[in-house]
C-alpha cells in the first residue's frame, strides 16, 4: 500500500489497541467483554496486514507466538473456573476480596470497574485468546492465499 | 395474523435468509459460495434468534447508567452470541480448507474437484 | 474422594480441555512430557468416569450446576426456571461416557506411534483433547443449548483432524464435507432449540420436558432435530459424507469420529425419549427411525460389500451398524405409549440398541485401527493392491478377524450378544425386520472375509516381503480393544445388568430425569 | 450366572457355546487324525499344481479385492446402478438429502395428525 495508508495505519494501531482493551477491561460493566476486545485487536491485525503486507506482518508476528498467547488466555480462563472448584466449578470465588471484589449498588448506576469478581479477569483472558487466535487465522489465511506457507 | 405482520417482520426475513441459504447450499457448485450459504444460514438463525428475545419496551439488561423500564433477560442475545463466535471458527476452517482443496485440485467446483465418490 | 465424585462430571469435561490448552505449551518444551500429559489426563478421565459411573448406578442421577453455590442448586429461589448451566448425568449418559472414555484412551494410545514423525504433533493432540472434551460435554449435558456447542465443538475439531494430512487432497475434502454437513446441521438444531424456547422460555432439557406441549412448533423443532441428529450419526440417505470422511481420516480420529457419531445417537435418544417422551406421537416417530434404520442398514452393507478401499469398506459397515441400533431405539420408541408391549420386548430392544453402541464402538474401532496399522505399513489403503500380509502381520490379521467376526455377530463374541437381543425382540414388533436384518448379517461376514482375504491371504507379494508387523504401540492398542470385545463376549449378562439395563429403564421413564432438575414439583 | 440374557424366547450362554464348541473341536480333531499319514511338509505333494501348467508368480495368482464375488454384483447389477447413482459425492447433494428427509418426516407427522 501507499506510503499514506501505511503511516495512517501506524498511528491508528495505538487507538485500536486501546479501544480494545477498554471495550475487554470494562465487559462487566458495560456492553463488549473479552470476544469483542479481542475481535477489535484482531482486525487492528488485519489493518496492519492490509497496509504492509501479509510478508512484512509474519517477520515481527510469529504464529508460534500467537499461539502461545492464545493458549495461555484459555488456560487463565480454564484455572480460573477451576479456582472456584471448593465450592463449585465456575464459582466466583472473588466477590468480596481485594480483587475485583466490590459489590455494586443494586439498580441504576455509574458502573464500578472494581467490581464483577472473576468476571474482569475472565473477559481478559478470553480477550487474549480471541486475540491471538483471530490475528493467527487472518495471518495463517493471509500468507497461505499469497503463497507462503506457514510453519505448521 | 395480518395485523401483526409489522411485528412479524424479523421472522419472515430471517426465514427468507434461510430460503436463500439453502438454495445457495444446493444449486451452487462453487466452494466459496458454500461457505457463504454457511454464514447466511448461520445469520437467519442469528436474526431469529434476536428478534425472539425482543421485548416492547425493555431495556438491555445493563445497570451502567440504566434507564428506568423492565429489563429483558438476555439469553437469547447469549446464545447468538456463541453462535457468531462459533460461526468465525467455522469458516476460518472451511475457508483454509477451501484453500488447500483448490491447491490440491485447481478448481473451486464442487463436483470437479470431489475425488471420492460410490 | 466423596468430593472429587462430587465434581467429577464438570471435571471429566474440564480436563480434557485444560490439557488442551497446556499441550501446545508443554509441547515446545517437550515431546515426551507433553505425550504422558495427554496419556496421564485421558487416563485420569477415564478413572473418574468409572468412579462417576458406580456412583450415579448406585445412587441415581447426578446434577451438577456450574457456578451455583452448590452443585445441586438447580432452581434459585426454589420453583422458578432452572437458569444456570447444568450437567445432569444419569445411567444413559455415563454409560455413553463409558464408551468415550474406553475408545479416547484407546486413540490415544494408538496416535503416539501412528503419529510419529508427523509435522503439527502438538496441534493434533490439541485438538484431539478438545475432540474428547466435546464429546463428553455431549452426552453429560443438561442443557440444549451447551449441546450445540459441544457438538460444533466436537464437529469443528473434528474436521481440523480429519483434514490433519495436509499433503492428501482426498483428506481435504473429506474434512471439507464433515465441516459443511455439520455446520448445517448443527445451525438448524440451534434453529429448533429457539422454537423450543420460544414457547417454554427455557433451555433445560429436564425444564423442557416439564413443560413439553406437543404444539405444531414442536413437531416441527422434532422433525428438525430428528433429522440433524440422524445426519450426524449417518443414517441413510445422509450418510454419503461419513464413508468419505471416516475413509480419509487418521484412523485413531476415525475411532473417535465413530464415538462422535455415537454421541449424535444419543442425543437423538435423549430428544426423542427425555425431552419430548410420552408427548410424542410414538408410533410415527418410531417408524420415521425404524425405516431410516432399515434403509442404513440394507445399503450401508450392500454398498460395504462392493468397495475397494479397505477403510471406506468399514466405514459403510458402520453405517450398517448404526441401522441395527437406529431399529432397535425404535421398536422401543414406537411402543413407548404402550406399557405392555413396552415391558415385553421394548425395553429388551431399547437395551439391545444401548448395547451394541458400546460393542460398535469398539469393534469398529478395532477394524479401523488395523486397516490403520497396514495403511502405515505399507501405504496403501486399496485392497486390489494387498495380498499375503498375513505372512508378515500376523497380529494385525488376527486382530482383524477377531472385530470382523464380532462384527458379522458371530458368537462368542459381542456382537452376538447385542443383536441377538436386537432380532429376538424387534421379531416380535415385526418379524419382517429381524429377517432383514439377520440377511444384512450375512452379508456383513460376507463382507468382511472379502476384505479378509483380499489383505491377508494368500501367497506373500514381491513388493510386500521386507514388511513389518505394526509397531507394538499399535498392537497393544489394538489388543486391549480385543480384550474388552471378548470380555463383552463373554459375560455379556454382567454388562447387561451392569449398565445397559439402568440405561434403558433411563431412557424409557422421563420422570427421573425431569425430577432431579425440577425438584419435587411433578 | 452372569453371562446369561433372558431375552423373550431363548437365553444365551458364551460359555455353554465354548464347551459345545470345544467338544465339536475335539470330534473334528478325532476323525482328522484318522486320515492319511504319509502327508510331509517341502514334498512335491506340497507344491501347488495346475493340471500340469506352470505355476504363475505370486503376484498373477493373487485373487484381488476387486475380482470378489463377482456372482453376487453381475446379478444385481441393476440394483447397484440405481444405488450407485445418488452416491454423487456432491456436498451440494448431501445437503438436498437433509432436506429431503426433514421434509418428508414433516409430512409423515403431519399425516398422521390429519389422520388422528
Amino acid at each position: 500500500m501507499s506510503k499514506i495508508v501505511r503511516t495512517v495505519a501506524n498511528q491508528l494501531i495505538l487507538f485500536v489497541l486501546i479501544l480494545g482493551l477498554y471495550v475487554i477491561m470494562h465487559g462487566h460493566v458495560t456492553p463488549g467483554g473479552g470476544f469483542q476486545g479481542g475481535a477489535i485487536i484482531a482486525s487492528g491485525t488485519i489493518m496492519l496486514i492490509v497496509a504492509f503486507g501479509s510478508g512484512e506482518i509474519k517477520k515481527w508476528l510469529r504464529e508460534r507466538h500467537l499461539s502461545v498467547v492464545e493458549s495461555s488466555g484459555a488456560l487463565l480462563f480454564s484455572l480460573l473456573a477451576f479456582a472456584g472448584i471448593g465450592t463449585v466449578f465456575f464459582f466466583n470465588f472473588l466477590i468480596g476480596s481485594r480483587v475485583f471484589g466490590g459489590t455494586p449498588p443494586t439498580g441504576p448506576n455509574p458502573g464500578d470497574v472494581w467490581t464483577g469478581g472473576v468476571i474482569p479477569l475472565m473477559n481478559l483472558a478470553v480477550g487474549l485468546k480471541v486475540m491471538a487466535g483471530l490475528s493467527g487465522v487472518v495471518l495463517a489465511l493471509a500468507l497461505f492465499s499469497s503463497g507462503e506457507e506457514t510453519d505448521e | 395474523m395480518m395485523e401483526n405482520l409489522p411485528g412479524n417482520f424479523p421472522f419472515v426475513a430471517a426465514v427468507l435468509l434461510m430460503g436463500v441459504a439453502l438454495y445457495i447450499l444446493i444449486f451452487r457448485r462453487n466452494l466459496i459460495k458454500i461457505v457463504m450459504g454457511i454464514a447466511i444460514l448461520s445469520s437467519s438463525v442469528n436474526l431469529f434468534l434476536v428478534t425472539l428475545g425482543y421485548r416492547a419496551g425493555g431495556v438491555a439488561p445493563i445497570y451502567t447508567e440504566a434507564p428506568e423500564g423492565p429489563m429483558v433477560l438476555p439469553v437469547v442475545q447469549a446464545l447468538t452470541l456463541t453462535n457468531i463466535v462459533i460461526a468465525v471458527a467455522t469458516s476460518a476452517l472451511i475457508l483454509s480448507l477451501v484453500i488447500r482443496i483448490y491447491r490440491h485440485t485447481g478448481t473451486l467446483d464442487s463436483e470437479k474437484s470431489r475425488r471420492m465418490k460410490g | 474422594m466423596a468430593t472429587l465424585i462430587e465434581h467429577s462430571s464438570i471435571l471429566i469435561i474440564a480436563i480434557p480441555l485444560l490439557a488442551a490448552f497446556l499441550t501446545p505449551l508443554i509441547g515446545m518444551a517437550s515431546k515426551k512430557a507433553r505425550n504422558v500429559l495427554v496419556m496421564a489426563s485421558l487416563a485420569f478421565v477415564a478413572l473418574l468416569v468409572f468412579a462417576l459411573a458406580r456412583d450415579v448406578i448406585l445412587n441415581g442421577i447426578h446434577v451438577y450446576t456450574l457456578g451455583a453455590a452448590s452443585p445441586g442448586l438447580t432452581t434459585p429461589g426454589g420453583g422458578v426456571a432452572p437458569v444456570r448451566i447444568i450437567l445432569e448425568v444419569d445411567a444413559i449418559s455415563i454409560f455413553m461416557g463409558i464408551t468415550v472414555a474406553l475408545v479416547s484412551l484407546v486413540a490415544a494410545i494408538y496416535s503416539l506411534s501412528a503419529m510419529k514423525g508427523e509435522t503439527g504433533q502438538n496441534r493434533f493432540y490439541t485438538l484431539l483433547l478438545l475432540m474428547v472434551g466435546g464429546i463428553f460435554g455431549m452426552v453429560f449435558t443438561g442443557d440444549l443449548f451447551n449441546l450445540f456447542v459441544f457438538l460444533e465443538i466436537t464437529s469443528i475439531s473434528g474436521a481440523a483432524l480429519i483434514a490433519f494430512r495436509t499433503r492428501s487432497a482426498d483428506s481435504q475434502e473429506g474434512g471439507f464435507k464433515y465441516i459443511v454437513v455439520s455446520a448445517v446441521a448443527s445451525l438448524m438444531v440451534l434453529f429448533a432449540i429457539g422454537l423450543l424456547y420460544a414457547q417454554y422460555n427455557s433451555l433445560n432439557i429436564g425444564a423442557l420436558a416439564a413443560a413439553m406441549q406437543y404444539t405444531m412448533l414442536d413437531k416441527i423443532a422434532l422433525v428438525i432435530l430428528i433429522s440433524a441428529f440422524a445426519m450426524k450419526l449417518g443414517g441413510v440417505p445422509m450418510h454419503m459424507w461419513l464413508s468419505d470422511t471416516y475413509s480419509v481420516a487418521p484412523v485413531s480420529i476415525t475411532v473417535l469420529l465413530i464415538t462422535a457419531s455415537q454421541a449424535s445417537m444419543y442425543a437423538l435418544t435423549r430428544t426423542c425419549f427425555t425431552l419430548y417422551g410420552v408427548t410424542l406421537d410414538s408410533a410415527a416417530v418410531g417408524w420415521i427411525i425404524i425405516a431410516i434404520g432399515i434403509l442404513s442398514m440394507f445399503i450401508g452393507v450392500t454398498m460395504a460389500v462392493r468397495q475397494t478401499d479397505i477403510t471406506r469398506l468399514i466405514a459403510y459397515n458402520c453405517v450398517c451398524e448404526s441401522g441395527f441400533m437406529l431399529v432397535g431405539l425404535g421398536v422401543g420408541l414406537a411402543v413407548l405409549a404402550n406399557p405392555e408391549a413396552l415391558a415385553a420386548y421394548g425395553i429388551t430392544a431399547i437395551s439391545g440398541a444401548i448395547f451394541h453402541m458400546i460393542n460398535h464402538a469398539l469393534f469398529e474401532g478395532l477394524l479401523f485401527l488395523a486397516a490403520g496399522a497396514i495403511f502405515y505399513r505399507i501405504g496403501t489403503r486399496d485392497l486390489n493392491q494387498m495380498g499375503g500380509l498375513g505372512h508378515t502381520m500376523k497380529f494385525t490379521a488376527i486382530l482383524f478377524l477377531l472385530g470382523a467376526l464380532a462384527s458379522s455377530g458371530i458368537p462368542p463374541f459381542n456382537g452376538f450378544a447385542s443383536k441377538i437381543l436386537i432380532y429376538q425382540s424387534v421379531y416380535q414388533f415385526n418379524p419382517i425386520l429381524t429377517i432383514i436384518g439377520i440377511l444384512v448379517s450375512i452379508i456383513t461376514l460376507a463382507v468382511f472375509m472379502k476384505a479378509f482375504f483380499a489383505a491377508f491371504t494368500g501367497a506373500s507379494l514381491p513388493q510386500y516381503k521386507g514388511t513389518k508387523e505394526a509397531p507394538k504401540t499399535m498392537i497393544a492398542a489394538m489388543t486391549i480393544l480385543a480384550v474388552i470385545i471378548i470380555f463383552f463376549g463373554l459375560f455379556p449378562g454382567l454388562i447387561l445388568d451392569g449398565i445397559v439395563r439402568p440405561a434403558a429403564d433411563a431412557l424409557v421413564d422421563q420422570s427421573p430425569y425431569i425430577n432431579a432438575i425440577m425438584g419435587a414439583i411433578p | 450366572m452372569t453371562s446369561i440374557i433372558e431375552s423373550g424366547y431363548e437365553f444365551w450362554n458364551p460359555i455353554i457355546w465354548l464347551i459345545a464348541f470345544a467338544v465339536v473341536m475335539v470330534i473334528v480333531y478325532f476323525f482328522r487324525r484318522q486320515g492319511q499319514e504319509k502327508y510331509k511338509k517341502g514334498e512335491a505333494q506340497a507344491q501347488i499344481f495346475l493340471c500340469g501348467e506352470e505355476v504363475p508368480e505370486a503376484e498373477q495368482r493373487q485373487v484381488r479385492g476387486g475380482n470378489a464375488y463377482w456372482g453376487f454384483f453381475e446379478t444385481l447389477k441393476e440394483y447397484y446402478g440405481g444405488i450407485i447413482r445418488p452416491h454423487t459425492g456432491i456436498v451440494n447433494d448431501y445437503v438436498i438429502w437433509f432436506i429431503a428427509v426433514m421434509a418428508v418426516s414433516a409430512v409423515v407427522l403431519f399425516i398422521v395428525e390429519l389422520a388422528k
